[in-house]
């Protein structure tokens, strides 16, 4: 585990630092506002970056783990199929500016997920590629419970670089890995010292609500409860909380074809889903809405523990906010260990 | 070379494509550039098809069927133009081309008619030149990552 | 805006006449109009027998300079001259590229939306609705309506009443208090442009018509064509002669029937200046 | 109106003649969601007000619902023109429904038992005129576009869509159990959510709403990219009632328009 | 796997002429899929189905596509071809190089590419085919014959004689049509009332014929075998089974001034009339249009006169239904009337007539009585010109066809008018004459050599009246183009034969396709000249086209045949492309949700909501059904369905878009 070295730096020099990035010929996306939405988007004037929000509409997980993506293209012809296989080097190399601590901290466990049994090399390109910097948090709302499952509003995992802002007169500056480290080195002259800043004062205090081992042992036991049908009525069954979440990262295979040419494509898909697990002869194992909202939940908190060693919640509250009928993921936690 | 556009060209089976086998009969020329596809009755042409067409790669696509009053099955072509109409008011909205959609109602006594049909669309769809804004966004592959 | 009108070469020479009478019933009705300035031949019979480019240029820098003035509607009294308009536009309509030379031969641009009128058509259009009130003295006569061929036909060209056996004139004759004869030759051949070069065929063929008229009751030949006024009115001595017959049928252009209708004055209408003297 | 709809929903789930009331409840922050009422004690959380917006109408089709058997439903105006569509389409059984609806009176709630009930109601609630909205602004804004910018406009919206099908399961129509997008013989519609392939989902939905779309704007509010999707509904609608001459009761009384037709329909796109 | 064999067809050389074929046979070779591929000259022929079965067999094909012509032609031959191999019929597909591509292109690599394309679309689509199997319905053994000319007579006799039943429905009160009108009939000048009436009575008295006279189709719905005909039988304000025929009421009735549609406006009858004396059935009806109690309230003088009391003024239109297995449509022709033609005096002149007219007064049954008369003052016509083609062949008139009949009949003409007026002078003016049967010919020369008819090949400009006489202005092409002037006494239009008035309402009714003249359309204009594009209906007589009464009897019993074969089965095998509603095992069921849209669009009403259950019987779902009788395979239910549940076999969805992408992505 590397050492995280502490820096401070003026706004003019965070500013300059931006230019640098790009200058290093990195695509940037931060958050930006859009549609009166703050989502991350292609940024190339500092100007446009967005500061003063909670949480983007969308995590930016699609930014190494796209909507869809290209395995490999093929082409059929009377003696056989020629394959094209997805051309790593393609994928330029990108820096994340401005995304928060739960963000950065849902690209470690899907990097643990991509790597569990399968080391995923697009995935694992894709990380490699990416610079992550983070910003604390200095404001939260009722929907943010990444306390309660392991982080925290200055929480550097994920990141490469963690900036707080410390008041008016400048940021504080975390490198947590090489790559952050790398970062600082080539513009070095734009760092200060950091001055002892207490980071913490700068931070939202989001309360805590419980702790994640209370909740998988209190999960563990509801399997068969009628909890699950209780908070599940409502659910319509899209699957906005599932594409907006930073770590569910189910994908479905396609093919594309056009003639005898086509591409097969990994695309994000969702346990929300009535098909997700329909099998062909029609018989689906998760039958209702009920038995789907509960796996994602143990999924979640019980299973990626389990076998990932990872929360599959970084606390964000994005699908409660994109719910169209208001399912509270902290709400129904809560009522799950209340019963 | 000339750009020769691909038109592929829905037509009934009773009126339309009997008109095109007409044209043949009667040895009046049109541009080779029209492929034709058979449907019983326009009645059965889904609007998503003509999507599919222009996905595949159609610069134009020509719809045609009985007059009407004139269907084989009495009214599958009133119901398909009910549907085209709102399915052409819908893809202007979105700002598909709709010029490159059209329709007619040729009948199975109309040989001349057909091949006028698919001159004129032809020359139409030659000076509009090739789909390829439609034909791209089939290709674009940025993976949802802008 | 205001009607705008071509005279043609007829109309403001051996015809003066007619354009007399229509200047008049168009100022009785208010109706404004202006002149098309600068006006050429429209062609008649010789252009087209020589050049067909031209034979549509010429109509065309008519088209083109009525469209200039501002006009919407043209009214070519002459059915030579309508009949040559007409034509020109239905083949600009239908020919495209012919429109854009053309319209480089006039030296103008060329819209080819202007609506060409014959004199019964602005009559039906915009007199008729008022004829009535104002008129003063009611023709009292049997007239036979005389149409020709330029006015009617080819009838996919002008697309103007019956081609074979056109009302619009009868129509008009009655309301002025005439009674229109049935009779056959309300579309025959006067002989036309022969007049000059072969009047022993003219004679003949407008003898017919005369005779036909005078059969069936008509005590006058209404007209709405310098050509065929001239045969039927100037010819009459020659049809005398090659018909062995007497005629004094007078033949009047049906805008001289609406000013006799109106009580306009005769000579106001031109009706001085026939061969054959309107006594009725 | 609240305590009348309290009232009136304690009185049918006391005295048995439904198994469960579909209603609101206030959720995060102030806004209401939906929420079924089971137990007379239940009651006590329901809220019913102008901020009321969930369109309920989505749960009639809803297996896990319908087994319930007799239900109740607290409808607001587009809930009610929703039902009216579902009936028409064999998709409620009326003996199974009371719906509850605010009156023209203060604090009056009515109950409709039966299709006609429900459908006079919903012709004689239909306001005359409509007052332009923000969906017709951007609409008109959209038409006054060239091709060229609405294809680009649209490109920029469709690019955005996540394919969560958020849209589709707000829709009280969208009903169906196999979507046309899951039909995989042939593939309508490509999975992966590139722009060919949102395009050509929105078109189809767009699409498969005309003549029955109510025009409630719940596959809009619950988009979570905000991508303006009642404007193609709303131009469906418009050009069916336009092209067909329809008023708005006969749009909401008939059938499918587009299973139905007159014989002298405009056809001037038609050679 | 597939294993498809591809089979192009030179046709001669109407398609290689244009197509490389060798190259197109190349092409499908490499195709994906395809196992053999061969051209040859006539596919159609012995030897090229042979090819086809020897390789379907030899090399175990499971498709077949046949590159030659239109399918509309020889889907078929190809099919059952196929089928003798012993491969599903339905697993052979068409791509139509003839009058898609080779007829309608120019040589070249373009035209052949399309050829291509073609096949490469084809081969796509029978890798989605299916077998399918042929569909049974019963069949209604009783025919509903519309039309009572010559047409339906011989239709019906011949139909009734083999034990069918038949309906004959006749929108006048009598049987008969224009033949009835006819003196004498060409090339044998026998009378044709004297060959037609005894078909007429043998029509009335025949135990297997049910004949309803003044009465019209209401509507017809269902399908081959199994049609539903609604009749609207008119009132005829008379008690048929009271009345005797005795006449004494049209002796009776006052208002005798109405023109007579028998005599063509040339004789007059009554309100109460019996439209001519050999009338079957003959009994009166009422003209409800004219009788003065109808229009004024009173009068009633028939019912008093009735000594059978048979008169019912309160009897109202009854509507008769049949369940019908066929019908044959015999509806007939028209002929313009005078007022078409202006240059002929607009009907204006009295003694301008139709050929129609000038045959009822040539009738001995006529108005005249058969003398030759002009109808303005009775007098014999001296001189008598006779226009041939007066509209017809004449597209400024919008009547582009040869009327058919008209030189024959115009011979008769002025031969019975030469036999009747000796002395007389008969005029034709004639554009071209066309005179193809037997003894046609032979007749029309007698016209010219024996009877001295004056045949001027030249078109009539102008007819006018002068001094009583009718000036007729033509022109003698063969002479020049010499102006002509013949002074006549009367004129004889041969008007243009056109469709009924409402031959397009009925076929409308019936759902057949007609032509722009209102015609009716056969099936294919060689080989299926008496059916029609819907199964089940065939035509008859001058409804197709005008022809002379040979011909319509011919082509009556050739739909009389067509009726009597499909008679010949109790059920009938029908085309298995139709509507099916996906059914699924359990718990899916069906993917049908039951939202009925499709139950509405249908135009056969062939589609219902039905309960499905599971094993307990209880209701799981509410789904779309497709009756296959009814379905006639439009598809326009697919269409509609949203969630794809509904597809129309031979075109499903997932053939089509196969070939959707087949064409348009070459490699």
């Amino acid at each position: 585990m590397p050492t995280v070295e502490t820096y401070k730096i003026s706004p003019v020099s965070l500013e300059k630092l931006f230019y640098q990035l790009l200058k290093e010929d990195r695509k940037i996306y931060a958050p930006v506002r859009r549609n009166d939405q703050v989502v991350f988007d292609l940024v190339t004037r500092y100007e446009e970056i967005c500061t003063d929000f909670i949480q983007t509409a969308a995590s930016p997980k699609n930014l190494i783990f796209p909507r869809y993506e290209n395995l490999f293209s093929y082409k059929k012809g009377k003696d056989g199929v020629e394959i094209q296989q997805f051309n790593p080097d393609s994928i330029p190399e990108i820096v994340i500016w401005g995304l928060r601590p739960c963000d950065a901290a849902g690209f470690k466990v899907l990097k643990s997920l991509f790597n569990w049994d399968y080391k995923d090399e697009i995935f694992n390109t894709r990380l490699n590629k990416t610079t992550i910097i983070g910003f604390s948090c200095n404001q939260c709302d009722e929907y943010c419970f990444c306390t309660s499952v392991g982080g925290n509003p200055g929480n550097t995992t994920g990141s490469d670089l963690l900036i707080t802002k410390a008041g008016e007169a400048g940021y504080l500056v975390e490198a947590v890995t090489e790559k952050g480290k790398g970062v600082i080195e080539r513009s070095d002259s734009l760092f200060e010292s950091s001055d002892n800043i207490r980071k913490e004062e700068f931070l939202a205090d989001v309360p805590v609500m419980f702790t994640p081992d209370l909740l998988k042992e209190k999960l563990e036991k509801v399997f068969e409860s009628e909890i699950w049908q209780q908070q599940s009525i409502r659910c319509l069954g899209c699957g906005a909380c599932t594409y907006i979440c930073p770590i569910c990262a189910c994908f479905d295979i396609q093919d594309e074809a056009h003639g005898k040419k086509g591409t097969r494509i990994r695309c994000w898909d969702s346990c929300g889903f009535s098909l997700f697990t329909q099998h062909a002869s029609g018989h689906n194992p998760r039958m209702n809405q009920a038995q789907r909202w509960r796996q994602r939940v143990m999924h979640k908190y019980v299973y990626m523990p389990e076998r990932i060693h990872e929360i599959g919640c970084t606390g964000c509250g994005r699908c409660s906010r994109a719910c169209p009928v208001d399912m509270n993921i902290l709400d129904h936690l809560k009522s799950i260990l209340k019963s | 070379m000339d750009f020769e556009p691909k038109i592929v060209a829905f037509v009934c089976n009773w009126c339309t494509y009997a008109g095109a086998d007409l044209t043949g009969t009667s040895r009046i020329k049109y541009p080779v550039n029209v492929r034709i596809v058979r449907f019983p009755c326009t009645g059965r042409i889904d609007f998503m098809l003509l999507l599919k067409a222009f996905d595949e790669g159609a610069d134009g696509i020509i719809v045609s069927g009985c007059h009407p009053n004139d269907c084989h099955y009495t009214s599958g072509n009133f119901h398909a133009r009910r549907r085209w109409m709102i399915f052409r008011n819908l893809i202007d909205f979105v700002g598909i081309d709709i010029r490159r959609v059209a329709f007619s109602w040729v009948s199975a006594a109309e040989g001349a008619k057909w091949a006028e049909v698919v001159t004129d669309t032809v020359g139409k769809i030659k000076e509009l030149g090739p789909y390829s804004e439609y034909h791209q966004i089939s290709k674009s592959f940025d993976g949802g990552a802008k | 805006m205001p009607l705008a009108v071509y005279p043609g070469c007829s109309l403001t020479g051996s015809s003066r006449e007619y354009m007399e009478s229509v200047e008049q019933i168009l100022k009785t009705f208010e109706i404004p109009y202006t002149f098309v300035e600068d006006w050429n031949c429209c062609g008649a019979t010789a252009a087209h027998n020589l050049n067909r480019k031209v034979a549509e240029a010429l109509p065309a820098r008519i088209i083109a300079l009525a469209e200039k003035q501002g006009a919407d509607e043209i009214l070519v009294p002459c059915a030579a001259c309508y009949n040559r308009l007409k034509s020109s536009q239905k083949k600009m309509d239908e020919d495209k590229v012919l429109k854009g030379q053309l319209s480089e031969m006039v030296g103008m641009p060329l819209d080819n939306g202007i609506k060409i009128l014959n004199v019964l058509e602005v009559i039906e259009q915009s007199i008729v609705p008022k004829l009535n009130e104002k008129i003063q003295a009611p023709l009292n006569f049997k007239a036979a309506c005389y149409y020709g061929c330029l006015l009617v036909r080819p009838g996919n060209v002008l697309n103007f009443d019956r081609e074979e056996d056109p009302q619009s004139m009868d129509r008009i004759v009655e309301i002025l208090g005439a009674t229109p004869v049935k009779w056959s030759f309300k579309t025959e051949c006067c002989g036309a442009g022969f007049t000059v070069s072969r009047t022993d065929i003219v004679s003949r063929l407008s003898g017919d018509i005369l005779i036909d008229a005078v059969e069936h009751g008509a005590q006058a030949l209404i007209v709405a064509c310098p050509m065929c006024h001239a045969n039927l009115d100037m010819r009459r001595k020659d049809i005398e002669k090659a018909t062995g017959r007497k005629f004094d049928i007078p033949v009047i252009y049906l805008t001289q029937a609406i000013g006799m209708a109106l009580g306009i004055d005769h000579q106001k209408l031109g009706l001085n200046r026939h061969f054959v003297p309107v006594s009725i | 109106m609240i305590k009348a709809m309290k009232n009136k929903s304690l009185e049918l789930l006391t005295s048995q003649e439904v198994r469960v009331v579909i209603g609101y409840e206030k959720g995060t922050k102030c806004s209401t969601r939906p929420s079924f009422f089971f137990l007379p004690e239940d009651i006590e959380r329901m809220v019913f007000d102008e901020e009321c917006k969930n369109n309920l109408a989505v749960y009639l089709t809803k297996e896990n619902i319908k087994n319930y058997g007799r239900l109740a439903i607290i409808a607001n105006d587009k809930t009610l023109q929703s039902i009216v569509k579902l009936i028409s389409e064999n998709q409620i059984r009326e003996d199974n429904l009371f719906v509850l609806t605010p009156g023209s009176e203060d604090g009056q709630v009515i109950v409709l038992n039966s299709i006609e009930e429900i459908k006079s109601f919903v012709n004689k609630s239909i306001p005359s005129q409509k007052e332009p909205d923000s969906v017709d602004e951007l609409v008109a804004r959209i038409r006054k576009m060239s091709r060229e910018e609405r294809w680009k406009y649209w490109q920029d919206e469709f690019a955005r869509c996540i394919r969560c099908y958020a849209c589709r399961a707000a829709c009280p129509l969208c009903y169906c159990t196999r979507c046309t997008v899951e039909s995989s013989q042939p593939q309508w519609v490509p999975v992966a959510s590139h722009v060919l392939g949102n395009m050509e989902w929105h078109i189809i939905r767009a699409m498969h709403m005309s003549g029955r779309c109510t025009d409630c704007g719940a596959c809009a509010e619950a988009c979570p990219v905000n991508i303006n999707l009642q404007a193609l509904t709303r131009v469906v609608r418009e050009s069916i009632q336009d092209e067909f001459n329809l008023t708005t009761e006969e749009y909401l009384e008939g059938n499918n328009v587009l299973s139905s037709f007159k014989p002298n329909d405009n056809e001037t796109f038609i050679r | 796997m597939s294993r498809i064999g591809v089979f192009i067809c030179h046709c001669g050389e109407n398609i290689s002429a244009t197509v490389d074929c060798e190259r197109v046979a190349r092409e499908a070779s490499l195709m994906e899929g395809v196992l053999y591929s061969i051209d040859y000259k006539y596919m159609c022929s012995d030897p090229g189905q042979n090819l086809i079965k020897e390789a379907i067999k030899e090399h175990n094909l499971n498709g077949v596509v046949v590159a030659a012509c239109s399918p509309r032609m020889h889907e078929p031959t190809f099919r059952n071809a196929c089928a003798e191999a012993g491969l599903n019929p339905y697993m052979c597909e068409i791509a139509n190089l003839r009058e898609h591509v080779s007829w309608v292109h120019e040589k070249g690599d373009a035209t052949t590419q399309k050829a291509i394309d073609l096949v490469r679309m084809l081969v796509e689509k029978v890798k989605n085919n299916k077998p399918l199997l042929p569909i049974t319905v019963p069949v209604t053994r009783r025919a509903l014959v519309l039309g009572g000319g010559i047409g339906g007579i011989q239709a019906s006799l011949d139909i009734a004689n083999a034990g069918h039943q038949v309906i004959l429905v006749e929108r006048d009160p009598s049987i008969g049509g224009h033949m009835s009108q006819l003196s004498e009939t060409f090339p044998t000048l026998d009378c044709s009332q004297c060959i037609l009436t005894p078909r007429m009575v043998e029509v009335a008295r025949h135990p297997n014929i049910t004949l309803i006279t003044y009465a019209e189709l209401e509507s017809l719905e269902g399908f081959i075998g199994n049609f539903k005909a609604k009749i609207r039988k008119k009132a005829k304000s008379i008690d048929e089974k009271l009345c005797t025929g005795c006449g004494l009421c049209t002796t009776k009735c006052p208002n005798k001034k109405i023109p007579s549609e028998f005599n063509e406006g040339l004789g007059t009858r009554t309100a109460i009339y019996i439209p001519f004396p050999q009338a079957v059935p003959n009994k009166p009806v009422i003209d409800k249009t004219q009788c003065t109690y109808y229009t004024k309230g009173k009068c009633r003088l028939c019912e008093k006169t009735c000594p059978a009391q048979a008169i019912r003024l309160d009897q109202e239109d009854e509507i008769l239904e049949f369940d019908v297995g066929a019908v044959v449509l015999a509806t007939g022709f028209n002929v313009k009337g005078t007022d078409f033609f202006p240059e002929y005096g607009y009907g204006n002149y009295q003694d301008v007539i139709t050929g129609l007219q000038f045959e009822r007064l040539a009738s001995a049954s006529g108005p005249t009585l058969g003398e030759i008369r002009r109808p303005s003052d009775g007098k014999i016509p001296e001189k008598i010109v006779f226009v041939a083609c007066a509209g017809s062949r004449d597209p400024a008139k919008g009547i582009e066809y040869c009327s058919k009949i008209c030189c024959m009949y115009i011979a008769k003409h002025a031969m019975l008018y030469k036999h009747k007026v000796h002395q007389g002078n008969a005029y034709v003016f004639y554009m071209d004459i066309r005179a193809g049967g037997k003894m046609y010919e032979e007749f029309v020369r007698r016209a010219i050599e024996e009877d001295d008819v004056k045949y001027i090949r030249g078109r009539v400009s102008r007819i006018y009246e002068r001094n009583g006489k009718l000036i007729v202005k033509g022109a003698d092409t063969l002479m020049g183009g010499k102006p002509i002037e013949i002074d006549a006494d009367m004129v004889v239009l041969a008007t243009a034969g056109v469709a009924s008035p409402k031959a397009e309402e009925l076929a409308q009714k019936v759902h057949v396709s007609y032509d722009q003249h209102n015609f009716y359309a056969e099936a294919h204009p060689k080989l299926k000249p008496v059916e029609t594009n819907t199964a089940g209906i065939f035509l008859a007589g001058s409804c197709q086209a005008p022809k002379d009464i040979p011909e319509t009897v011919a082509m009556a019993s050739g739909a009389a045949s067509k009726v009597i074969g499909l008679f010949s089965n109790s059920e009938l095998k029908r085309d298995p492309s139709i509507a099916v509603v996906n059914r699924m095992p359990p718990p899916t069921y069906t993917t049908c949700v039951g939202c009925g849209l499709c139950v509405t669009a249908c135009p056969y009403q062939a589609i219902q909501l039905e309960d499905i259950k599971d094993r307990k019987g209880n209701v799981v779902k509410r789904a779309a059904y497709v009756n296959p009788g009814l379905c006639q395979g439009c598809g326009t239910c697919v269409a509609f369905c949203r969630s794809k549940s509904i597809d129309i076999e031979g075109y499903t969805s997932q053939q089509i878009v196969a070939e959707i992408s087949a064409l348009l992505n070459d490699e």
